[in-house]
């Protein structure tokens, strides 16, 4: 691709606008300052996240009380499963690198809206500040799980209003951000550049972006009615009042389930990018992988009864959603073959990022089978709510997001920053926390099979030795995590300069100087006809 | 697209906005339509409840509802037209009617409620709970959160329609960058056609 | 781009459908006078479907847009329909 | 699966443990030849040993081929859970019926005579329906050695679940959806017996009669267990989600009534409201609405039984 350097402007990082320092950045309606807010303000979110999950490890270390009381730990997985769902993973990918790479990866200057991008980011952080005033002040932390199940929602004498509003906010962020990027990429790609010639992962953001929009909404009504629910008594959820609890559980799952794809969708794009630069060799399968993107789209929205099958639904419903889990399963089974299958007589340069790719493809191949096992219906009854479902969440959720994330902040770190991070050190922490987290969360999947229910806080004698080398891969984990963290935010600022393309990737991004420019590009670049992403 | 050469930021695309304002109205679109969804499971679980209920409200006043908030749509439709035809006092004139009857829906919607209030019926109020079933209680449950999120729309229509109208005197939304107005114009549209749903579901089926 | 042709659409289209609205208002409150039974929900519905589709081609616009806009309004209809068809496979068949 | 010697302790265990045993099978063939290939791959193509990459842009064939292959197998996945589920949902007529209610936090059984325990006593090799009830919130109801489980939802009519017990022992039994703070404590067993066993141990009201003569405390505490009264209220003086049983009698406490305080002395008929209409009063500092009342569930003379026991606890 014609690469167009913008040599002559200030780079964004060193820009000054109209104002100054913090103001410079927290009133910036430039994508990639806003992308970098999101990246800083999720860390820190995901470290308190982070601490409540060893915290909990800790407490399960023994039976009966190791470090705090039960109603300490429910609030504890709590507030955890919110964080990191609702302000983590949700966000995730496409608020952090979706912003700062989707109009580069286009050829544009900015997104369609830059100032409702701002103002999603605002309303990130006011849904956060308003989930923390839950916990800090009013009668007690939130005790409901993250996923609010009524009537316990509206039953418990905790804190639920600010975290439910809270929680609302956060969906507006994020359907704000879903609208900007559809528009972005309907609107502002640069000349010559035809749907068949996006780059993967600004398929994914595509494909993410109509699930944020179109599932954000239902989560938003719920909740507003649970909290009507608990100020008036309207009786929606109530069996008192002639409510259906499964009901809630429906419209919350219609939600919840296609977010579960919000997470994972901009996952599979990054490493879609990854795979390739790093194989030196055009992306196996391009439109296969387009089509399994939004095929996991469209019918992820149609499968939410699984997380419900001993909840009491009708016959009939258990069987489609069974039959319908099953078939969502395939597109992921597609681009795991054709991820596989790019690296067949490539190149390959093995570098930290791409042992993070194939890692994630590991752990995601152990998390998605394990739901194949949960989405058997003989399967489910026996494992539905034990530390088996707890397993295969965190091995796909954090396993992929989460394993994702860090390639891809390891893939674009020198793009981002400009610097390059020092590789040993990054490989060092790869393999320690990829050891860590095997012991963390493998022994859950044993742990559910021999029946321990989940969120639990005290459990028989019998499940002790699994709960302790879990435990103990927790904090391996933790070890690997502050050697990748302190790795990285001692390179961003001191680290080697990068050149513009260290990988000889082929997407747009390389094109332009590292970091960027204000406007990215001097020249918005032309595509030429048989030009594409991925041809080297 | 053609090569854009000024800063990105006061680019008007006339088609990334409506687009933009499209998306928005799906989400609400979904917002109202899982309402739909729990009415449409209830109203089956307690069929004849339903029907006792909603014969509780005054068909008449929401026929009247019904009508205006027609007659508004139109108006508001034919102020782009207005505009495009560079008629700026016959689009303020068009958009005040509009935001005239927004304002009497309200009134109406007002009294309307205020009348259920004054015989008890309001969400968890004792009247509820000790003469109605539990059918009836989830049917004015219904009524108060689906009305009332309604009417909070008809309000943020009304802003919108208002600032629309003091930027077009301003001279700054004109026959070339109407995208504001017709944006508008889409908002208030779907407030109508959530309430053309609305009518029948509570006011019609008895 | 701010020149992008727009069509006209003239007052008097906006006339009749504001017409065609409330007739059809009119019939559906009648409509309902009839005792229909079980399809007394079914005819109240299809004049609100009736209706909202004139509001959306024309009011709206829709009927001048581009097709990928229709298609866009098409699916996320389509979306809400299979949500409640879906929902309903636990309900009627508890 | 869950400790394989008690394996066959239900009817359901076959078609669950089958169900697994295919998807894990299938699982554990992909993952590794998957991983396997991975690594060589990475191993082969390495950059040192081959330099340029050979561009290959893809193959419909294999498309075709990496789609349907993991349809069938899915679809034979899907057939398996569905046919070990399948008879979850079919009752037989002749199955004993026994009453579960669940409440937080704990359980109580109610058999076809009457009788109430805080475990559950079933014969071996016939069939139980469970008629689940539940009172307050959601919970359900797991047997991890019979793989069944059943949430317990408030308000929903035939709300069940059946199974056959198959082999004589202890097992256990959890809540496994969560409800409130003691979650974790809401357990119990499911003992299962020779079916003459269970016929005597059903017909055999003496213990209850015996102790009925023997004092009325004795009959409260008993009670009490089996209704889960201590599953809130501790007897040594701790505080758990209501106020401790320990030296309450007589005590003047602070209540708030209609949102206003007032001190009472608690007396029988203070006792008496508080189980009947716990929400009437609520004791200063706890919570309301989580106690229910529990008319109809205790008698008078259960009642009267759990003031005697109240007036000793110190
Ligand atoms: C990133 C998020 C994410 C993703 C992508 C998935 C993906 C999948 N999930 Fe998961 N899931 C969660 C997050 C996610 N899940 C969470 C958070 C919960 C718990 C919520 C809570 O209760 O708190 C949950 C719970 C959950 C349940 C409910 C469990 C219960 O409570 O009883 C079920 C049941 O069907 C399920 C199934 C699946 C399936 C079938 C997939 C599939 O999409 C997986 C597809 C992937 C593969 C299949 C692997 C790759 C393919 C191959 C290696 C090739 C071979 C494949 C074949 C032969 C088919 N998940
Ligand atoms: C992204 C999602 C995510 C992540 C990362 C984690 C991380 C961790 N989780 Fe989990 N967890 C959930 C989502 C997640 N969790 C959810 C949804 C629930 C359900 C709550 C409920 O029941 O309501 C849950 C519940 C849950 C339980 C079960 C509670 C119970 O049922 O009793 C436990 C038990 O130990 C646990 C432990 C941990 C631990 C020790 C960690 C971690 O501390 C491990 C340490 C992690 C690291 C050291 C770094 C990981 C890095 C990344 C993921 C990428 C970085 C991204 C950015 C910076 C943006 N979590
Ligand atoms: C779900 C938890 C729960 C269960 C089960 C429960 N209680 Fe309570 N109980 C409470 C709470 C909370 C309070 C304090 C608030 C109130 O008065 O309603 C309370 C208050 C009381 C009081 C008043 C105590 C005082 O100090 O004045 C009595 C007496 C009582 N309960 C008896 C019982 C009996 C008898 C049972 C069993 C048959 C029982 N409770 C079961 C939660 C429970
Ligand atoms: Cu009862 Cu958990
Ligand atoms: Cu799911």
């Amino acid at each position: 691709m014609q690469s167009t350097n913008a040599v002559n402007q200030a780079n964004y990082l060193e820009y000054r606008g109209r104002f100054k320092g913090l103001f410079g950045w927290i009133f910036s309606t430039d994508h990639k300052r806003i992308g970098l807010l999101y990246l800083y303000s999720m860390a820190v979110m995901f470290s308190v996240g982070v601490l409540l999950g060893l915290a909990m490890k800790l407490e399960l270390l023994a039976p009966g009380k190791t470090i705090m009381d039960a109603q300490d730990y429910n609030a504890t997985f709590t507030v955890h499963g919110v964080i990191m769902i609702f302000m983590v993973v949700v966000p995730g990918l496409p608020a952090v690198f979706g912003n700062f790479l989707l109009p580069i990866m286009i050829g544009a200057k900015d997104v369609a809206f830059p100032k409702l991008n701002l103002l999603s980011w605002w309303f990130y952080v006011a849904g956060v500040f308003l989930v923390l005033a839950a916990l800090l002040f009013g009668p007690g932390t939130p005790d409901t799980g993250w996923t609010f199940y009524a009537p316990y929602s509206f039953k418990t004498g905790t804190n639920m209003l600010p975290a439910i509003f809270g929680a609302f906010i956060l969906g507006f962020s994020s359907i704000l951000t879903g609208l900007n990027f559809l528009v972005t990429i309907h609107r502002m790609r640069c000349p010559g550049l035809k749907w068949s010639k996006l780059s993967l992962f600004v398929w994914t953001l595509y494909g993410t972006a109509w699930i944020q929009l179109l599932a954000t909404p239902v989560v938003g009504i719920t909740l507003v009615l649970v909290a009507l629910e608990r100020l008036f008594g309207v009786g929606i959820f109530d069996p008192a009042l002639g409510g259906d609890p499964i009901l809630y559980q429906h419209l919350f799952w219609i939600y919840s389930h296609p977010a579960v794809y919000i997470m994972i969708l901009p996952a599979m794009g990054a490493i879609s990018e990854i795979i390739p630069t790093f194989s030196q060799k055009h992306i196996f399968g391009y439109k296969a992988i387009i089509a399994s993107t939004m095929a996991i789209a469209f019918v992820g929205y149609l499968v939410w009864g699984h997380h419900m099958f001993t909840a009491g639904m009708s016959g009939t419903a258990q069987y489609y959603f069974s039959l319908l889990t099953f078939l969502v399963a395939i597109p992921s089974a597609i681009k795991v073959f054709n991820w596989i299958s790019t690296m067949y007589k490539g190149s390959i340069n093995i570098q930290t990022p791409f042992y993070w790719a194939i890692s994630f493809i590991f752990v995601f191949m152990i998390g998605g089978l394990s739901g194949l096992v949960l989405g058997a219906l003989a399967a489910n009854i026996y494992v539905h709510d034990t530390a088996f479902v707890v397993g295969h969440f965190h091995y796909i959720v954090f396993g992929g997001t989460g394993f994702a994330f860090f390639a891809a902040i390891h893939y674009w770190f020198p793009k981002i920053f400009g610097r390059m991070y020092d590789k040993a050190w990054a490989n060092i922490g790869w393999i320690v926390f990829t050891i860590g987290f095997l012991t963390l969360y493998s022994p859950m999947f044993y742990l559910g099979m021999m029946g321990m229910p989940r969120r639990y806080y005290d459990y028989l004698e019998e499940f002790h030795g699994g709960n302790i080398l879990s435990t103990f891969g927790s904090w391996i984990l933790a070890t690997g995590f502050i050697i990748i963290i302190v790795n990285l935010v001692r390179s961003a600022r001191r680290g080697e300069k990068a050149e513009m393309n260290p990988w000889k990737g082929k997407t747009l991004e390389w094109t332009v100087p590292s970091p960027p420019p204000v406007e990215n590009f001097d020249e918005i670049p032309e595509i030429a006809e048989d030009d594409g992403p991925y041809n080297y | 697209m053609e090569k854009v050469t000024h800063a990105p930021h006061d680019h008007y695309d006339a088609e990334a906005s409506k687009i933009g304002m499209w998306l928005f109205i799906f989400t609400e679109l979904l917002l109202f339509g899982i309402l739909f969804v729990i009415y449409s499971v209830y109203r089956y679980l307690n069929h004849d409840a339903f029907h006792l209920a909603a014969a509780e409200l005054d068909t008449f006043t929401g026929a009247v509802n019904t009508l205006i908030l027609l007659v508004s749509s139109m108006t508001i439709a034919m102020s782009v037209t207005a505009l495009q035809k560079n008629n700026k006092p016959l689009t303020l004139l068009l958009n005040g009617i509009t935001f005239v009857i927004g304002v009497v829906f309200l009134v109406n919607k007002y009294f309307e409620w205020g009348a259920k209030f004054d015989h008890g019926i309001f969400p968890g109020s004792a009247t509820l709970a000790e003469t109605l079933s539990q059918g009836e209680i989830l049917f004015f449950g219904l009524y108060f959160i689906m009305t009332g999120l309604h009417a909070l729309h008809i309000i943020i229509g009304l802003v919108f329609i208002a600032v629309v109208m003091w930027k077009v005197a301003r001279g700054k939304v004109h026959a070339g960058r109407s995208a504001l107005l017709e944006n508008s114009g889409l908002y208030w549209h779907l407030v109508d056609i959530i309430w053309i749903f609305l009518f029948p579901l509570f006011y019609l089926i008895v | 781009m701010s020149d992008e042709k727009t069509h006209i659409v003239p007052y008097r289209v906006y006339a009749f459908v504001l017409v065609a609205l409330v007739v059809l208002t009119f019939l559906s409150i009648a409509i309902t006078g009839y005792d229909l039974g079980k399809y007394t929900v079914a005819g109240a519905l299809i004049f609100a479907v009736v209706k909202s589709f004139l509001v959306l081609t024309y009011f709206m616009h829709l009927k001048y847009d581009k097709p990928y806009i229709k298609i866009m309004v098409g699916f996320v209809f389509a979306i809400l329909v299979v949500t409640i068809v879906v929902t309903f496979l636990d309900y009627l068949y508890r | 699966m869950y400790s394989s010697e008690i394996t066959q302790a239900s009817n359901f265990v076959k078609g669950v443990d089958l169900t697994f045993l295919v998807i894990l099978g299938i699982s554990f063939f992909f993952l590794i030849s998957l991983t396997v290939l991975m690594i060589v791959f990475i191993y082969k193509y390495n950059r040192k040993r081959h330099p340029v990459a050979k561009q290959i842009e893809g193959s419909t064939k294999l498309e075709i081929i990496w789609t349907v292959i993991p349809l069938l197998l899915t679809l034979l996945m899907f057939y398996f859970g569905w046919a070990g589920y399948k008879p979850m949902t079919k009752v037989p007529d002749d199955a004993m019926e026994v009453t579960v209610y669940g409440r937080m936090w704990n359980f109580s059984f109610e058999y076809e005579n009457g009788k109430r325990t805080d475990t559950l006593f079933l014969p071996k090799d016939k069939p139980v329906k469970l008629n689940l009830v539940a009172m307050d919130v959601l919970h359900s109801l797991y047997i991890p050695a019979f793989r069944v489980k059943q949430d317990m939802v408030p308000g929903k009519e035939n709300n069940f679940m059946w199974f056959e017990p198959q082999k004589e022992g202890t097992y256990e039994l959890f809540c496994a959806e969560y409800c409130g703070l003691q979650h974790s404590y809401m357990y119990s067993y499911v003992n299962v017996m020779e079916d003459t066993a269970f016929q005597s141990w059903i017909a055999d009201t003496t213990q209850v009669l015996a102790e009925n003569i023997d004092s009325p405390t004795a009959t409260g505490k008993r009670i009490m267990q089996n209704i889960g009264c201590f599953a809130c209220h501790s007897l040594d003086g701790s505080r758990l989600v209501g106020p401790s049983f320990k030296g309450i009698w007589g005590e003047e406490i602070t209540v708030v009534t209609d949102g206003e305080e007032r001190q009472v002395v608690v007396d029988e008929e203070y006792v008496r409201r508080s189980i009947y209409e716990p929400n009437a009063d609520v004791v200063d500092g706890f919570n309301k609405g989580l106690m229910l009342s529990y008319e109809g569930q205790l008698s008078e003379e259960d009642v009267n039984n759990i003031i005697e026991y109240l007036k000793t606890v110190n």
